[in-house]
């Protein structure tokens, strides 16, 4: 066993910090999506094909290559659909050619159930009983809240099939019976978008039997992938109150050397270290365990969206009426934290789902 | 220990519910709760209308002396008061800072050409104020004043910031707390002086805040005058002036915004109730622990209000402390009763978010602004527990 | 209004704690109950009547004073059955003989459920037609946790009448039919018992058709006792542990001079103060305003049991290792405060009770 | 990063699971979890017997040089001996202080002859050792040492008071930090000497704790000897040798002490599922935090013992503060499953608790020894986060 990251993945860390040192400032961040940084995380740091098969033209690590960078990517806030294109992507295996899609920088929509992304959103026409023929499937339904909507290419939609099974499809923005409304955002360095379907064609992703647990597969892989972000914006929000407490001076000290604050930042960075663990054995788990993710999944998201949340709410307080103003990107960190939480199941909710998975609390 | 209220205070409140029926209409009823944390900038002209109109009808400075214009009301008729406006649903007051914090001080510190001078323009509801403490590097530290006066012939000339104040840009006067000994620190060497806002020297800029929205500005001083004698209080005795102020702040108010607090709440609950949220038992207890957290406040605030001797040292920072997270609080549980729908915006022009959302984020400032949790804990853990400084 | 209490009322607080100073110091709690100490209560202090008529022997004052001496006796945890025996006596208004006989010291045992003290325990049995008749009404049934049920002279039994409906009985002690078995307890400066009641003769209490409204008050005024009790006990471990970090010298400075600790102390300040606020306004209820008991009884209890645990777990850890030893009293005010949350509802219950009864939870 | 047990790791697994498979039996099978927190004193006798068994088959000193006996076992190793040992429910050890503690100082700072003297005990399970740290009025700080010890002729007198002591009454040694320069303050002027217990001068009582029972003992000094060449390191150096005995703390037990945990979780659970409690949501809700929680510790101590060196800093202070307060909300969990009923204590002479009692009351103590929660975020804020002391 051996949790250390390799020499290759601290060094993807450190480009991939670099470069959002270079291209992911606060005032980027607020300017909103930037296709051309989009283009170098695409050309120049092939992030998006970081985890898949270098026969589509990815890179052929594993999920901790593209944990290292959802965890940059979140400290950062760089506002970009990397979240839901790397897990997308995961479910795209048996359609190489829309995985070199992805690779060549085509963002991803996950249209799933924002509360419960392991319920269909959208369902299979039974009068196009394209399933199994020639002709494409079509699908109707409403995603409400699609992160990074907007941006997409494709969309992974959560359905059921034809026979009312639950199945995984992908619909291509542009095309007929697809329309996308750009929603406005309370994280405003993350848009959402309402994808409507009606009569869309799209391409079957599972196979017959097997959308169930592609399903599952994909909602998991969401959790950890929340998990990582979580981690790098409590880690940021972290990193900087402590800075601000080392600097900052009041009654004559630097409030960083007040025993209450600094306690207070003690018990933040011990909630965040177990989070940091436990985002990075999910990571590892997506393709060295994934018989774990059942149970690892959704705790991850739930201890790791709380965690941040918490360091979010304490960096506003800490930094004391500065940590209130627009100015200062507290309130980015809080309001990412918040929306990491809500989405796709909130920690309640996810630990119920895992001690019942361990067996935990199923009725005797 | 009775806990009624008498006769006498009866009497006073029907008073103050009957006059609040029949002259908050129109254009004052429409107003709804602008004007209440997290909308002060709203309706500002209507609002200084009714300002004039509670003037005029003897509802400001209510403690004051009969000789000043006042009633001589008692603490539990000026709760009576607060309490009834808040249940009228009238809109936030104007000028809260001239009538509870700068008139007091006047009062007990001023001289009689002061008195002459500043409190006719409270009472009327003519002339508004607000508060020159803060600045930008002190944070919670009120002392570490560096906005400098100094005394040129018959002006004071000043030069500085000020900062986190309140409605800056409509307000005729401010009181500011000045360094007007050079060299001096902390404490010493510190002045109160009342100065004029419209003037060159005076320059403010609105500071937005994370609801996208903003409650507060910078004030500039770029040798900004002020007549000589507009000290309030010995040159050099700024500091104890100061401190005076903000022991004037008695907490009449609270059990108003109790009020505003409760109706709050009861909103968060209707929500609940039609969304079906409320058979979620975890936002339930929240509900329910939120309810019986908001009697503790009332209690709490009667207690100290209606004069138990023993609840004096810190009683304020106690009540701070207690509500200010609760409010946060509420906040949070504004937006999870809703879920996952609430991280989307409402629509609008910019950066639009619903009252909830509201909620949430103005929440955030409760436990930093008058005094943060961590400065109302120093002062209860020494002047109620008498536990020595680190 | 006027929530300052008189100076009579300050007085009696002087009296009770001076005279609890020397009768109940820690030797003596943990000794156990001692019938000389409740004697001079009763005879000295005449505590078991201050809130009774004149009439019968009591001092005609009101549940406040009562409240005054809870709050003080469980200052001192002094093991005695005051709090059952004040509050069983004022459902016994329509029995002028029985409150004699508890002013002059008889104590009283209350047969409630300990989990909910509005449900009944026992009931009259059909076959005797006591109800109405001149042959008093036999009960059976089994309280399990009785307060200080060995030292009772009498119980208020919670029981169904014949017919059925909820309604308060007296049964005496040595009455046939009745046996009493004390059981150990985990706080140990409070007993309990066992109640079993086999055809046992009963006095009714309640009028037909107020028994619900009788059994209710009952359990109304027991929480604001409770309330009133953990008041003392949070004040007591407050102010001890306060005092100890004044005195207690670490790492070469007094050990209350840490602000985290400071900040710690002044969080369970605050709350000692709010809970303190509300018992007082509880107290005053009883007689003052008892149509506000059916809310403002169940919370006062929910947030001083609360308040009482969290300053009391926190006495513990401020203590140090001293607080954990058997030595210490501190571990006293732990198992007290968290027995009171534990019996009669505990505090999420009584919350929810609380917000139901005033229309929050009611469904729409 | 590779998560996997290597074939090797679980080659070793497989050995120590067959070999406590055929050897934990009869009256050692028969202690349970006796000798776990909370129980240090059941069986003793067995367990020093099963002490030796476990050194004659070579399981103690598994880190060790070989020339000293050991295995060179890795870390992994160690976690993975823990692991098996906790799952097949073997009883507490008795000479955790002499293994972890006392031998790898030894090891680290001791003359050769300490080491053949000493080493060989620990081995083979055949000498025992406590502690001897704290002192009454030190708490948390360690460097108020009071203990005298003075060097006459070829022994060292003792004079003085030690107190957490475990397991006193049965060690044959105890290593004591002491003060030998008279009139030394604090880090200075302290030796660490190792003290046979079995002598006039020394006097154990023991200390009952808030669950009736006694795990910890005082120790006193009363001219108590040892001979002169019992001290490790230099006189005066005693500060540097105590602190290295409390580096070599690495946490190899954690991942053991976790099983124990889930074990405590699973009964909790089984006991809401019988009673219907796991119907009240509330506590399904803290079952399945503690459950996630449970986990994330476990991740937690993977990552640090499996070697991600960003973790170092404080790490073991963060793995302290995470699970002392989880294992005392899982007390509090254990007996608010129950409810009321648990005010009622176990039946038996004096005062008996059960289980869930006892673990109720007994975690009250795991935020205070061992480094209170105080202390661990102390060392946090000052190693992991950089922050200044006040």
């Amino acid at each position: 066993m051996d949790f250390a990251f390799t020499e290759d993945q601290q060094e993807l860390r450190a480009v991939v910090r670099a470069f959002l040192a270079r291209r992911a400032r606060s005032e980027q961040v607020r300017a909103g999506w930037e296709p051309a940084t989009w283009a170098q995380l695409i050309e120049q740091l092939e992030l998006t094909g970081v985890a898949l098969p270098e026969a589509v033209g990815g890179a052929g690590a594993s999920f901790v290559e593209a944990g290292i960078a959802l965890e940059e990517i979140g400290r950062a806030l760089l506002p970009a659909p990397y979240l839901p294109t790397v897990v997308g992507a995961t479910a795209l295996a048996a359609t190489p050619e829309l995985q070199a899609r992805v690779v060549a920088g085509d963002a991803i929509g996950l249209a799933l159930d924002a509360r419960d992304p392991l319920r269909a959103v959208a369902s299979a026409t039974a009068r196009a009983a394209g399933d199994d023929g020639d002709s494409p499937p079509l699908l109707d339904g409403v995603a409400p809240q699609v992160l990074d909507g907007a941006l997409a290419r494709l969309f992974v939609v959560a359905a059921r099939d034809a026979a009312g099974e639950p199945a995984l499809y992908a619909v291509e923005a542009g095309a007929r019976g697809v329309r996308v409304v750009a929603r406005p955002t309370v994280d405003q360095t993350r848009g959402q978008a309402a994808l409507h379907l009606s009569a869309a064609p799209a391409v079957r992703l599972s196979a017959p039997g097997e959308g169930a647990a592609a399903l599952a597969r994909l909602g998991e892989t969401l959790w950890v992938a929340q998990a990582l972000e979580a981690v790098g914006v409590g880690d940021r929000a972290l990193s900087e109150t402590v800075a601000y407490l080392k600097e900052r001076v009041q009654f004559g000290r630097v409030l960083g050397s007040f025993q209450a604050l600094r306690h207070r930042c003690a018990d933040l960075a011990a909630e965040l270290e177990g989070a940091r663990a436990t985002a990075h054995y999910a990571a590892w788990a997506v393709d060295g365990a994934p018989q774990e993710l059942a149970v690892t999944a959704p705790l991850a998201k739930a201890v790791c969206a709380q965690a941040a949340s918490r360091v979010a709410a304490e960096a506003i307080q800490l930094h004391g009426g500065i940590g209130f103003t627009w100015e200062h990107d507290a309130h980015l960190w809080f309001k990412r934290a918040k929306a990491t939480e809500q989405l796709y199941g909130t920690p309640r909710a996810l630990r119920r789902l895992a001690a019942e998975r361990a067996g935990l609390l199923r009725a005797a | 220990m009775d806990l009624r209220f008498t006769p006498a205070d009866e009497a006073f409140r029907a008073e103050v519910r009957a006059w609040l029926r029949d002259h908050l209409v129109g254009d004052y009823a429409a107003l709804g709760g602008a004007g209440r944390p997290g909308r002060e900038h709203e309706g500002l002209d209507v609002r200084m209308a009714w300002e004039r109109e509670l003037g005029a009808a003897g509802w400001i400075g209510l403690d004051w002396p009969r000789q000043h214009g006042g009633r001589e009301a008692t603490l539990l008729q000026q709760v009576i008061f607060h309490e009834e406006y808040a249940a009228a649903g009238a809109p936030g007051r104007v000028n809260h800072v001239g009538e509870q914090l700068l008139a007091p001080t006047v009062l007990a510190y001023g001289t009689d050409a002061q008195k002459r001078r500043f409190l006719p323009g409270i009472l009327r509801g003519t002339e508004l104020w607000c508060q020159g403490y803060s600045e930008p590097d002190a944070g919670s530290d009120l002392a570490a004043v560096r906005t400098q006066a100094r005394l040129d012939g018959d002006v004071w000339r000043i030069d500085g910031q000020k900062v986190w104040t309140s409605l800056a840009e409509h307000a005729d006067w401010t009181f500011a707390v000045v360094r007007s000994e050079p060299g001096s620190e902390r404490h010493k060497g510190l002045s109160y002086l009342l100065v004029p806002m419209d003037q060159p020297g005076v320059e403010i800029r609105p500071i937005v805040q994370i609801t996208g929205t903003s409650e507060f500005s910078e004030v500039f001083f770029s040798d900004a005058v002020t007549a000589a004698e507009n000290i309030v209080g010995a040159p050099g005795d700024g500091w104890r002036v100061a401190l005076g102020t903000l022991a004037f702040e008695r907490g009449v108010a609270t059990l108003g915004q109790q009020i505003g607090f409760a109706r709050e709440l009861e909103e968060i609950a209707d929500s609940a109730r039609a969304s079906g949220a409320i058979d979620d038992p975890e936002i339930a207890d929240r509900i329910a622990t939120a309810f019986c957290e908001l009697r503790v406040l009332r209690f709490n605030a009667l207690r100290t209000l209606a004069g138990d001797p023993t609840a004096a040292a810190g009683a304020a920072s106690v009540a701070k402390l207690l509500w200010a997270p609760w409010h946060q609080r509420l906040g949070e549980l504004a937006i999870d009763v809703r879920g996952v729908e609430t991280t989307l915006a409402a629509s609008g022009d910019g950066y639009a978010l619903d009252g909830d959302q509201a909620l949430w984020l103005y929440t955030r400032s409760d436990t930093i602004y008058a005094g943060s949790n961590e400065i109302q804990r120093n002062i209860i853990a020494e002047r109620m527990l008498g536990l020595p400084r680190g």
